[in-house]
């Protein structure tokens, strides 16, 4: 009875986040929905706004350097990858082989920890914990790694302007070369687990599908447009650091099942074969890497009076496990702090490509699709800033004395 | 043709050791405080965090002997967690504050600010004598 | 049997993020995974704020999620504890000025324990919630 | 009359009492052993103890656009109905207490009530997912009640093709377990039937892979969103009890076996055995069909779950059926 | 999209001829990294703002191009709005960066949109809209991005003037209970 009310004519209109257990991070989806469809899709970001880009006009390079790693805490190395080679371009800052060497095997380890991390989250939107936790099992494995080479398992803190602040010294090589011995094995081990499950395949096969032109029109990154089967990749079209003498092709799941879909299961083909591809990369990059200095300007401060003195601007691109990120940086004369920092991330390109994918799809395969774009809103939202009308400021510090109150008053009660 | 390949997995774990570390202790003690005091006197162990590497960036630590207040640290802190008191001749560091990018540390030219290996740093009151340092 | 010791026997935690940078999102989800398992202490991480007794907050509080931090935290029945993890939910951290912040989380609803770093460790994450029961067991006491 | 009044009585206080304390070790049991299966220590035992009497302390809000009398009945309802399926089960070996009062088609409609009772809840708590999470539990329970149904008409139609008086009846079933009344094409038959009992349970107890009236990931815990304190305390309760009665309703279609008789022992070791070897059915049933369905598999769409059941479930049955009919003919 | 690929100083001639006056000046950066120093193309353009649409739809007719981002710059009297494109992807050190550069002055802040030919440009020119405080002639949805709806009228956030942020705006998130928490400190002890 109450199911017919529901799917009469009219649909409803439900508001999905900002906080929502299947989104780790806020950003609002505003769906109208007929019965267990979606016909609608709004989207409504900016939760996450935290005016980085004009935090950055107000501070040094170094300080931003910190910043923009912490523009997601999954990109970390992949943003500010992006943002030195922006401002080394600008300042002509030479960076030395052993520190692109480096950079290349720091973001390719990123790129595995991210994949993984996703394959668990994408589980686990799917409702199979066992298969999270076993993706992450994996994935704390090679935390444990980055937090030996870095000294941290989230923002390591490595990359700073004209070079790398840490080696990797020859006895850490043992280390590293077992851990990407084992993941070789369990990858497979995972790969077994993902694509051989009959229950994974029904409910990911043809859900949340993107075209070639639709991926193409909106501009879309990364693993999703390589899973429409265009095979772009800025590590191979556009090299950078060390993947210019790498050799690296971009994955498309023709190279597994022949075809493509352009649905939610390729997405898991290209960033499982992915992982592949990085664990082949990283072990390339310790083969290849030359002795050398790991940057130009061992002074802190040295570096900060040549950047004040540059004069330019300059590009810095990255292919972070989500796609391209992309800084813009103009530094004028005389001046600390940077004229203007442009960040573009992944999930800002690949954002309209969600209303493509779910109109027309079902409640249940919102938080798959939704996740299958592998979306990092911290990213996407860095840039606005909000602020209350004087009316509302009033009325939330009302409502935050009253909410004080009562905690005092469960003191009390507690006591 | 239906498979799941997740099953004999499962199954065969049941019989394998757990992956967990049973840090601090396996299951919840009756009181925590009463548990923390027997640790301290060394009647109950506690179950250690994973180790952590060398070169683990944890809280930070200050010596305020020789140190010149010489702001580099200050200049180089993306957090701004570090005030420096030109008359006294040290700076304030606010741990709370700190992102632990280990910057100041490797600018300092006295070494008077380093990384500990301590993470289990917890706290009631973000702004106590542990969290500021001077 | 007083409330709160039943509470700390079984601790359901709701998950809120204000604009973190994700660090410490990921953070709170690894150490729910086997290698930490708070499971084993009650512990678990719910969907709705109505069966939470403790939120965990990251991040620096950006006005648009001011409201609802704030609405999560009345719907979340008596008695709750708020934690906060990651060094910009305690200060700001490397967003420690910006006009779209009105952070710190402490500036918006009453926290109980603080867990710095950028980001913690999952062990340290778990050592917050061990120093909440030790809070909770003090109050109980007095 | 009198004699049946009492009987209710002391049935009702002792049933509730069991529902409660043997849904809480089954909890404890199924959370242990999922933990184990994913590599992790696990809670204790106790556990779901400790989660009960913590809601039953705290604050139960109701919220806003809430019918209140509804939402606030819906888990005691669900917990009632519940206790009264006990009444009409039989426990190791014992008969049901209120034998001859309500058969198998009568347990069919009251393991219907506690989910009518979620579904009631979850429309009268007034939040949108709560109401998408109610109306996919009507859309499961259309679809497995399709293969239950199934399963309920084979066993009655061979208990009455084998000459047996009350074929609806529990008590009968008990005492003949099947698999002696049929050939080997029939126990091919009754098989399958297990196999869709098996398939069917997870989704009468919504749990995982056909729990999607609860997708944590999808609706915020669904149909219980809204529910906090003491009356989602009453739905972990009915939940916890609701897996004793189906996991007790299927072993006592399956596998109504005794081994006492195998014991020269007296009576009072006789009953120790008897409720022992139970619980061990209890728990092997769970085993394979809760905890190790739930660990390993992904949550289903609700159009699968809805496929599933009428075609994979439904073939099940019918050729189950169609295959002990064929072994009456024979 | 043509089969033969055009090399860099051809891309700018054929703006040139398709662009005339309209092309104010032209720039190739070639820079290289890594040992085997692949050489990777920048294009750096500077047009006039009414030519934008030609210039994309020129683009398109080399290949269809990936747009990155619209990025701008408050240089003073006017607004730089930056175009970054890539062209020729997905063959292996074959992609070229072309970025459009075009300044907007002060007193008219209206651009065409590029969405028609390139639909994915909406989130970008949305933003410039919010934050700059420009108008984008017949953008298909016209609605603020980022920012709320209750964001103040008048205030854009990346402009350096007297529109862009105000000081008072500024919450100093690492000041709070500061001094309690000194005078917290002192009491203890």
């Amino acid at each position: 009875m109450k199911e017919s009310v529901v799917s009469a004519k009219k649909p409803i209109k439900t508001v999905i986040g900002p906080i929502h257990p299947a989104l780790k991070e806020p950003i609002k989806f505003i769906f109208e929905i007929d019965g267990e469809k979606v016909i609608k899709v709004d989207l409504a970001p900016g939760h996450n706004h935290r005016g980085l880009e004009w935090m950055a006009t107000r501070r040094n390079a170094v300080q931003t350097l910190y910043v923009s790693e912490r523009i997601c805490g999954i990109c970390s190395i992949s943003h500010s990858i992006a943002y030195c080679r922006a401002i080394e371009q600008a300042a002509d800052i030479e960076v030395p082989v052993r520190a692109d060497y480096l950079r290349t095997i720091f973001a390719e380890m990123e790129r595995i920890h991210s994949h993984l991390l996703w394959a668990g989250v994408a589980a686990l939107e799917l409702g199979f914990d066992t298969l999270f936790y076993k993706a992450w099992e994996v994935r704390e494995d090679l935390m444990d790694l980055l937090e030996y080479l870095t000294g941290n398992r989230v923002n390591y803190g490595v990359l700073q302007i004209g070079g790398v602040r840490r080696d990797i010294t020859p006895d850490q090589h043992a280390r590293i070369n077992k851990s990407l011995l084992n993941y070789t094995i369990l990858f497979d081990e995972l790969y077994d687990m993902f694509l051989e499950d009959t229950v994974l395949r029904m409910r990911c096969r043809d859900t949340g599908v993107l075209t070639p032109e639709d991926a193409l029109k909106l501009c879309t990154v990364g693993p999703v447009i390589r899973a429409s089967g265009i095979a772009t990749d800025v590590r191979q079209d556009f090299p950078y650091c060390a993947y210019g003498d790498l050799d690296i092709k971009a994955i498309t799941p023709e190279a597994l099942a022949g075809e493509v879909h352009g649905d939610v299961f390729d997405r898991i083909i290209v960033r499982l074969l992915e992982v592949k591809q990085s664990i082949e990369i990283i072990q390339q990059s310790m083969k290849k890497m030359p002795i050398g200095p790991l940057t130009n300007f061992p002074k802190l401060m040295v570096l900060l009076n040549h950047i004040k003195q540059a004069e330019g601007e300059g590009i810095g691109r990255h292919e972070a496990p989500r796609g391209e990120v992309f800084h813009y940086i103009r530094l004028a004369a005389n001046q600390e702090s940077p004229l203007v920092w442009k960040v573009k991330a992944s999930t800002y390109s690949n954002a309209m490509s969600w209303v493509k994918m779910l109109e027309g799809e079902q409640i249940a395969d919102i938080p798959i699709i939704v996740a299958s774009v592998d979306p990092c809103i911290s990213c996407t939202d860095r840039v606005a800033m909000v602020d209350k009308g004087r009316t509302s400021i009033f009325t939330q510090d009302d409502l935050r004395r009253l909410s004080r109150k009562k905690t005092e008053r469960i003191r009390q009660g507690l006591k | 043709m239906f498979r799941l390949p997740m099953v004999p997995r499962v199954l065969k774990q049941l019989f394998n050791k757990p992956a967990t570390n049973p840090f601090p202790a396996r299951h919840l003690p009756k009181s925590i405080t009463r548990f923390l005091e027997k640790v301290a006197a060394g009647k109950a162990e506690l179950v250690l965090p994973l180790e952590v590497p060398e070169g683990f960036r944890g809280k930070i630590g200050y010596n305020p002997e020789g140190c010149t207040a010489c702001s580099l640290c200050a200049r180089v802190c993306p957090a701004n967690a570090i005030e420096v008191n030109r008359e006294e001749k040290t700076v304030t560091v606010y741990a709370g504050h700190c992102i632990q990018c280990g910057q100041c540390t490797e600018v300092c030219p006295k070494n008077n600010l380093f990384m500990t290996k301590e993470f289990l740093t917890a706290t009631t009151d973000r702004y106590s004598e542990e969290m500021v340092l001077t | 049997m007083s409330i709160s010791k039943a509470l700390n026997k079984s601790l359901w935690v709701y998950h809120v993020n204000t604009g973190s940078c994700n660090g410490c999102d990921i953070e709170i989800v690894a150490a729910i995974t086997p290698r930490y398992d708070p499971e084993r202490f009650g512990i678990k991480l719910v969907g709705t704020p109505r069966h939470a007794d403790v939120i965990l907050v990251t991040g620096p509080v950006t006005n648009k999620m001011k409201d609802k931090l704030l609405r999560v935290y009345h719907q979340t029945p008596d008695p709750k504890l708020v934690m906060v993890i990651g060094a910009c939910g305690v200060s700001g951290g490397p967003f420690y000025e910006s006009y779209t912040l009105s952070g710190p989380v402490d500036d918006v609803v009453p926290v109980d324990v603080y867990v710095p770093g950028c980001p913690p460790r999952p062990e340290s994450i778990i050592f917050g919630v061990v120093t909440a029961l030790k809070k909770l067991e003090e109050i109980q006491k007095k | 009359m009198t004699e049946i009044f009492l009987k209710l009585i002391i049935g009702v206080v002792s049933m509730t009492a069991l529902g409660i304390v043997g849904g809480f070790i089954i909890q404890g049991v199924d959370r242990k052993l999922a933990a184990l299966m994913q590599a992790r220590i696990g809670p204790l035992l106790r556990q779901p103890w400790w989660d009960f009497l913590k809601l039953m302390r705290k604050e139960n809000v109701v919220p806003e656009h809430a019918v209140p009398w509804v939402y606030n009945a819906a888990p005691i309802m669900a917990f009632a109905s519940v206790i009264t399926i006990f009444l009409y089960l039989p426990f190791a070996g014992f008969n049901p207490l209120m034998e001859g009062y309500g058969d198998l088609i009568l347990i069919m409609y009251l393991l219907a009530m506690p989910a009518l009772a979620m579904v009631f809840g979850g429309f009268a708590s007034g939040s949108p997912y709560a109401t998408i999470g109610a109306q996919r539990e009507m859309v499961t329970m259309i679809g497995y009640e399709l293969p239950l149904g199934a399963i309920v008409i084979s066993f009655a139609w061979k208990m009455a093709q084998s000459g047996l008086a009350h074929p609806f009846s529990l008590k009968t079933i008990a005492a003949n377990p099947i698999w002696n009344l049929v050939g080997p094409f029939g126990i091919i038959g009754f098989i399958l039937l297990l196999l869709a009992m098996i398939v069917v349970t997870p989704a009468e107890l919504s749990k995982g892979p056909f729990d999607a009236p609860e997708a944590k990931s999808e609706l915020a815990e669904g149909l219980l969103v809204e529910y906090s304190g003491r009356n989602l305390a009453m739905f972990y309760l009915a939940l916890g009890a609701k897996m004793i009665a189906m996991l007790g309703l299927t072993v006592a279609l399956f596998f109504p076996y005794t081994i006492s008789q195998y014991f020269q022992v007296d009576t009072t070791v006789k009953i120790v055995i008897e409720v022992l070897f139970y619980i061990i059915k209890i728990f092997l049933v769970m085993f394979v069909s809760v905890t190790l369905m739930r660990v390993s598999m992904a949550r289903f769409r609700i159009t699968q779950i809805v496929e599933i059941y009428w075609k994979l479930g439904g073939t099940m049955t019918f050729l189950g059926l169609f295959l002990i009919m064929l072994d009456g003919k024979l | 999209m043509n089969d033969n690929i055009l090399t860099p100083e051809q891309v700018v001639e054929q703006f040139q001829q398709c662009l005339g006056d309209g092309l104010q000046a032209s720039r190739i950066v070639k820079r290289s990294e890594g040992l085997k120093s692949a050489e990777s193309i920048q294009i750096w353009l500077t047009i006039d703002k009414t030519k934008i649409k030609i210039a994309v739809q020129q683009l398109c007719d080399i290949q269809y191009p990936h747009l990155s981002v619209i990025s701008g710059c408050d240089m003073g009297e006017g607004i730089e709005l930056l175009y970054h494109f890539f062209i020729y992807y997905g063959v292996a050190r074959g992609e070229y960066s072309v970025t459009i550069r075009t300044t907007l002055p002060k007193t008219d802040l209206i651009i065409d949109t590029i969405t028609d030919l390139i639909p994915g440009a909406l989130t970008s020119e949305r933003e410039k809209q919010e934050f700059f405080g420009l108008q984008v002639l017949n953008i298909p949805d016209s609605r603020r991005m980022f920012l709320p709806d209750d964001f103040p009228e008048g205030v854009y956030p990346w402009r350096k003037d007297e529109t862009g942020i105000k000081e008072e705006m500024v919450k100093k998130l690492h000041e709070v209970g500061k001094a309690e928490g000194a005078q917290r400190r002192a009491k203890n002890k």
